[in-house]
């Protein structure tokens, strides 16, 4: 139940900015997830948010305590958080146990209270009976929840994960998404998780950071995100979705020479984005030519091609032929700012 | 199938062979088993003692390599001390420079006519003993020369544990020094293990230093008992000889056996990751002097005893201005023709074994991978034996075997070829280590889509084999040119008339009184591995990483 | 006078190559190889040869007599009466013409110029002043040193006593007489006992050390030469033999620092003169017999 | 453009069958993804078929050549397919243009045509130009592609992938799905893919051999296997969905009680397969409660529970309240057979 807060944190490797000029406050007991393609930056943010790394410029506070800063930094062992690693990086010389007591020896615990915060914490995970086990003969699922274990046994206000389902098939996913969010309700943390994958982003995070280049695109809930998208960046990223060309005016948007239904606001040609639940095909409106079919299993992810050369995505009951020409209406969109 | 098959053929060659013979010396007489002689040997006090000298100072030499090469491969592997590369550079000298020369070097050191603390008015006083003769002696300077060994073992270790490993560990609570005992340490045991077990092979092989140390005391090893049965007693003694050789062998293999099960039962699958490093913070350069200071008095005071010694006209008259003459360079660079005929011989033996190994490992190694697990220990043990027993005895191997001429060839003996063939059969094993290794490293898909690509076995090998673990046979050659370029074993008996070795010529001016000499030469020696060592940092900049050990 | 000569020989590296090079020199034709080691060394390697069924050496060029005695009596050695051995003192050559004697190397004392007391004779070495300070090289290492025992053991009145005393006085034997120099030189002990001309020549190029020449008389090896019976040069030795005995070939001993066994040939400088050298005797064949017995005395006096 | 026929292909490492009993025909220019959990041998098939392991039993014939068999194996090399390993496999000591024209120098093809050839791939994958690039300085999509390339150059008539996008990110998978059906296209070669991943199976794939546990679940088309899996392993695996307790009779299928429309045969108690698009909210139908709601973007994927107690997955436009008692009708389900 702490608040990180990172006022114009910047970390140079070389002359290259891994991340810059970042400023966010992640509130006392949130769930945030960083989100961003590959190299944006988020794992930096967050070995900067653990002390691994030490900020470049800008500081970084947990409540009023300064974490880093110009002068100062931190050791990660003194600053009392919890971190599980994309290879859960599990000790692969102590069983299942001794990995999880680990952090309570550090602190210098005593036995038997460690035994008992052991046997709780595994049992939040539900691994209890796994005592004994090795490292080595648990699967990715268990092995992932040892080392949430691990970070939970000292009952941290702070937890950090490293894109922590990138490793698990489709079902584990599933059931450690359940988890994660369990552990979140029950222990009230300031959790901070990085993800490439913005569905789990959006499933699990009660606010996203969606990271670019360094550098933050858009900070808010994840439904902001995905209906309100800052930039063409963030709504490239999140969610499914075409963007197309269009005229905004005081009276209305138009598309295609149709008006539609545009939320945002924005002058002159604008971009909008328009998501496949928002097209419906229809007999009249907008005309497009089928481009590309593709079977989900609920529908197919069609690809029309628009007049304007632009294409546009939606989702149809059937397969449609490649090169058949159709009209659609679009219920909903949004205006790009910028 | 055939790749095995020619494998097992090379072994026999290079390592069954010359031990077969041996052991047939030892053990059969008139073609008959015969164990009785091993047993009268084992009954002698002068054995048991040797086995004992052996064991007591291979073991505590292992463990103080231990302590002096673990600190370094730890801050030079974990850590940002400055200069690191510097150092781990520098480490690795003594382990290229002979056993021989170093016992010199130290020698010269710390004896009462040394130079340089008669500089500092801190010579012990004529008439005291050198005060490294004996068990201390040994074990300190066994503790120096295979300090690297521990040094490259352990690093190797250390660059396989993951980032996260101590990440994690830190964020846990734990401080570095904790991460180290705690984290570092228990996931090192294996290589902890794998490198006391390498610097014991490597005490129980050596003859240098204690002939130097030890003889004069008659502090025996086993290897300086087979010198001294030889050289009092000649060849009449070889089954005799054959025999300790024979007890040798079987510490070597016990100690290679530790080393293997280390390395593979207590192995943990370490994941591949960034590597670790520790901030040292306001102790990096504190630790930078002392590692410095370590590395000047492990190398530099012994090595400028020697060059003290080469400078003066003849042993014991101190260096001083008046006394300082060129003249053992010019006698052995100039008039001596054997010197320089001795540096091109090593040179060009050297090298030819040096490249001979680093072309047949690759091919040995894909076969020896192809050898069911039991047969493959075996045999990687049978290759390790040449290197771990005492050269004086495989020389003696390949005189029996090698004197009758051999079909197509003739006879090798008294050409320099018999050299060649020794140095191939002792130094598979450093050739062929690194190879092992590497290739292990190469994900099998690699193979797999050249083989899908068409390509046959040989083709494989070459286009996509060889050139993967190009750089690791290279290391291995280089660890085989040092190793031979420096040794005095071997040839010790196989060397013949224009084919002497560096190491025969300097035995023999030593032997003959002429310490001076014998230390313009090692110190020329000295100088042309470093030289080369610096030739090779040079181009080790374009090579792979990892490719030279101290990169 | 052509072809080859396959030489065994002793001699340090320097002297065996001035040796092979002067006789080059008088027979073009004829290319000299040479084999240097130790003796014990180089007889190792001869008898390994020699048990692979193949051995290479036309002529033994080594410390002792000993080792020769030994040969010969295993009829390895071809005997060449007709060798040109006139002016060779009678007594240092093989009756049978086995082996002959090319020089003396006698044993004698070496000392520190750091030490205080200058030893006289053998007897000195036994007094407490020099306890812990003398080195001698071991019989089991040096031909020379088992001849040297033997020598004295068989002319000072205590015999084998002598050596015990040497052992209590804490005398160190090991190795050969290059590592006895190199203690003494070193100033790790300040006596040795050694042979002439590693000394004698060390201390002309101003190392710290003198030689003494001892009152009781020294002993002496002859460093001989033989001929093998498997020689394959057979023709080649004999020339070679011949020139090592000639008055050329026994100035050149002198030239390198030994005493010539050639009476009539000067010593090198720094020795006494021929006169003054006390040589004492010693039976060679008795030597080997028991050489087997006096090693193991010996080892048994120094705890080997 | 061959037929790939299995017969009865077992493959046994120690005791454990990795592959058991798998006879399968894979026609001609067909694109078949072999799809199942991890574990399930589909790595082993693929090997067996390239010829990097022998079947323990049965037979391998590509058209009417015997490939494996009890008494033969014909090598790797000699099989002229095409393999693109899940890592590449690209070798880092050749360049782009010398890793894709290796197949042809090992077939002692001239130079000019390799450079012709080569071109030819490099531009077929999108990556002329590359040629000179050392392998090490490609991206993930990039290095796909150049190993596509490899095992196109030689114009073989199988091409074998395994789980050619489990490591490229979600756009860049995208775009590779693309360009196999692509190359699919202009090759009509015999396509065989390794997937764990039931979406790309569905969306790449004209045929899917589910397995699992090493033997065969179901062989058909996407639509055959999201619409009517043969089994449950197969029903679970594939798409969203749940599986609910139900009772068949000849004139309609009861679920909670209530008529609906189910596919399919069955008698007495069996189970159906109810995918989230079949079930709509309404005010009456069947009761249940809400357990669960994860915002996906698009919409809220809501787990309700059942008065059974089972659970039904449905998506709802909007967050419901955990708890909440809603009424929902089921359009289609489908009896799951045995
Ligand atoms: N120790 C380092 N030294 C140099 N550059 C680094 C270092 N760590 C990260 N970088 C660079 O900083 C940038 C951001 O890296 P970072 O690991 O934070 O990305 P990421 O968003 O976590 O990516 P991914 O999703 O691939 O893990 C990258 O360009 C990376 O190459
Ligand atoms: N060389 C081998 N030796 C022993 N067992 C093996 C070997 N290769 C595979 N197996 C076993 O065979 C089974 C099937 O493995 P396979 O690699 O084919 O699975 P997969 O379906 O490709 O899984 P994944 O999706 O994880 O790659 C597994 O239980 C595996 O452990
Ligand atoms: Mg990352
Ligand atoms: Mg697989």
């Amino acid at each position: 139940m702490t608040i990180i807060t990172l006022d114009a944190v910047s970390k140079q490797f070389g002359s290259n900015f891994a991340v810059r000029d970042v400023s966010v406050t992640l509130p006392k007991g949130s769930f945030t997830a960083l989100l961003g393609p590959s190299g944006c930056g988020k794992t930096t943010l967050l070995r900067l948010i653990a002390g691994f790394e030490q900020p470049t410029s800008g500081t970084i506070q947990f409540d009023t305590r300064l974490m880093a800063g110009p002068t100062l930094s931190v050791a990660p062992e003194k600053r009392d958080l919890g971190i599980v690693f994309q290879s859960y990086a599990l000790w692969p010389h102590m069983d299942v146990a001794a990995n999880v007591a680990y952090p309570l020896r550090a602190r210098g615990i005593g036995r038997a209270e460690i035994e008992q915060r052991v046997a709780r914490a595994l049992d939040m995970v539900s691994l209890a009976g796994f005592e004994q086990r090795s490292v080595d003969a648990l699967s990715g699922g268990q092995r992932q929840r040892v080392a949430l274990a691990r970070c939970l046994v000292t009952g941290t206000d702070i937890i950090l994960l490293d894109e922590p389902l990138a490793n698990l098939d489709v079902h584990l996913r599933a059931a450690m998404l359940d988890i994660f969010a369990d552990i979140h309700r029950r222990t009230g943390a300031t959790i901070v998780f990085v993800t490439h994958d913005q569905s789990e982003a959006l499933a699990l995070a009660d606010r996203i950071v969606m990271l670019d280049h360094g550098q933050v695109q858009q900070t808010g809930t994840p439904q902001q995100l995905y209906a309100e998208p800052a930039n063409a960046t963030v709504a490239g990223f999140i969610g499914r979705g075409s963007i197309l060309a269009a005229q905004a005016a005081t009276d209305g948007t138009l598309l295609a020479g149709r008006p539609i239904n545009a939320r945002g606001t924005g002058k002159g040609p604008v971009q909008v984005l328009v998501r496949p639940e928002a097209v419906r095909l229809g007999d009249t409106g907008i005309a497009g030519q089928v481009a590309r079919c593709r079977y989900t299993g609920a529908s197919y992810e069609t690809v029309l091609t628009l007049a304007s050369g632009e294409t546009l995505m939606l989702d149809t009951p059937n397969r449609l032929d490649i090169g058949a020409a159709i009209h659609l209406t679009i219920n909903d969109a949004w205006i790009i700012p910028g | 199938m055939l790749p095995a098959v020619l494998v097992l053929f090379a072994v026999g060659v290079l390592a069954v062979l010359p031990l077969g013979r041996l052991v047939t010396a030892a053990l059969v007489h008139d073609g008959v088993f015969d164990a009785t002689l091993l047993i009268q040997r084992l009954a002698r006090g002068a054995t048991q003692r040797a086995i004992l000298n052996t064991l007591d100072t291979s073991f505590f030499g292992a463990l103080l390599a231990l302590a002096i090469g673990a600190p370094f491969a730890f801050l030079i592997a974990l850590t940002d001390m400055p200069w690191r590369r510097m150092q781990g550079f520098l480490l690795l000298l003594p382990l290229m420079i002979a056993p021989q020369v170093t016992a010199l070097a130290w020698m010269h050191l710390l004896g009462p006519s040394s130079a340089l603390l008669g500089a500092l008015g801190m010579a012990p006083p004529p008439g005291t003993a050198n005060p490294l003769l004996g068990r201390g002696g040994i074990i300190a300077l066994f503790g120096v020369q295979h300090a690297p060994i521990v040094f490259i073992t352990l690093r190797a270790g250390l660059a396989l544990v993951p980032r996260d490993y101590v990440e994690a560990a830190r964020s846990a609570g734990s401080g570095p020094l904790a991460v180290v005992w705690r984290i570092i340490l228990p996931l090192l045991r294996p290589y902890l293990i794998a490198a006391v077990a390498l610097a014991f092979v490597s005490g129980v092989g050596n003859f240098g230093i204690p002939a130097l140390l030890g003889m004069p005391q008659n502090y025996l090893t086993l290897a300086t008992l087979i010198y001294q049965q030889l050289a009092s007693n000649g060849p009449a003694v070889l089954p005799q000889v054959a025999v300790l050789s024979l007890l040798i062998g079987v510490i070597a293999l016990v100690g290679v056996g530790v080393q293997v099960a280390a390395l593979r039962g207590g192995g943990f699958a370490m994941g591949r990751g960034m590597p670790v490093r520790f901030g040292l913070g306001r102790w990096r350069w504190p630790l930078a002097m002392g590692g410095l200071a370590v590395i000047g008095f492990m190398l530099f005071l012994p090595l400028v005893a020697l060059v003290a010694t080469s400078l003066v006209p003849a042993y014991g008259v101190p260096l001083s201005l008046s006394t300082l003459t060129g003249d053992n360079y010019v006698e052995v660079l100039v008039r001596q023709a054997s010197t320089a005929r001795a540096f091109f011989n090593s040179g060009y033996l050297s090298l030819l074994a040096a490249a001979l190994l680093a072309v047949l490992a690759v091919p040995m190694a894909l076969g020896l991978a192809r050898l069911r697990p039991g047969l493959r220990q075996v045999t990687n043990g049978a290759l390790e034996l040449p290197y771990a027993l005492p050269g004086i005895v495989l020389a003696i191997a390949c005189i029996l075997l090698f004197l009758r001429p051999l079909p197509l060839l003739g006879s090798l003996y008294a050409t320099p070829w018999i050299i060649l063939v020794a140095y191939l059969m002792r130094f598979a094993a450093l050739a062929l280590k690194p190879v092992d290794v590497a290739l292990a490293q190469i994900p099998p898909n690699l193979l797999e889509a050249a083989a899908a690509s068409g390509a046959g076995p040989l083709r494989r090998l070459v286009t996509i084999a060889a050139p993967l673990v190009a750089p690791a046979s290279a290391a291995g050659a280089l660890l085989v040119f040092m190793s031979a370029f420096n040794e005095l074993t071997v040839s010790a008996l196989l060397w013949s008339s224009r084919n002497e070795t560096l190491g025969v010529i300097l035995f023999s001016l030593e032997e003959a009184g002429l310490s001076t000499q014998a230390a313009a030469i090692a110190v020329v020696t000295v100088g042309v591995v470093v030289v080369l060592l610096l030739v090779l940092d040079r181009l080790g900049r374009r090579l792979p990483a990892g490719t030279l050990p101290w990169r | 006078q052509e072809g080859k000569l396959v030489l065994y020989t002793s001699q340090p590296n320097t002297d065996a190559q001035a040796t092979a090079d002067a006789f080059m020199a008088k027979y073009p034709g004829i290319a000299v190889e040479w084999v240097r080691d130790g003796t014990p060394k180089i007889m190792a390697k001869f008898r390994a040869e020699l048990e692979a069924g193949a051995p290479q050496a036309d002529v033994l060029l080594i410390a002792d007599a000993v080792t020769m005695e030994g040969l010969k009596a295993e009829g390895l050695l071809l005997n060449f009466p007709e060798a040109k051995a006139e002016g060779i003192d009678p007594s240092l050559i093989d009756e049978d013409g086995a082996y002959f004697a090319t020089k003396l190397i006698t044993t004698g004392i070496v000392y520190n110029s750091a030490a205080t007391a200058i030893p006289a004779g053998w007897a000195d070495l036994v007094k407490p002043e020099y306890k812990d300070q003398l080195a001698m090289p071991s019989p089991l290492t040096s031909g020379a040193a088992l001849i040297h025992a033997v020598t004295l053991t068989g002319n000072l009145a205590e015999g084998w006593d002598y050596y015990s005393a040497l052992a209590a006085n804490g005398a160190q034997a090991s190795g050969g007489n290059g590592d006895v120099l190199t203690a003494v030189s070193g100033g790790e002990k300040l006596y040795g006992m050694i042979v002439d001309y590693l000394p004698i020549r060390e201390a002309a190029k101003g190392a710290p050390v003198k030689f003494v020449f001892p009152s009781e008389g020294v002993s002496a090896v002859t460093e001989p030469v033989a001929i093998l019976a498997s020689a394959q040069n057979t023709d080649n030795a004999k020339l070679f033999v011949d020139f090592l005995l000639s008055q050329e070939g026994q100035q050149l001993a002198s030239d390198m620092g030994y005493v010539p066994a050639r009476a009539d040939i000067a010593l090198p400088a720094g020795y006494p003169a021929r006169a003054d050298i006390k040589v004492l005797g010693y039976d060679a064949a008795a030597a080997l017999a028991n050489e087997t017995a006096n090693k193991e005395q010996f080892s048994e006096i120094f705890g080997q």
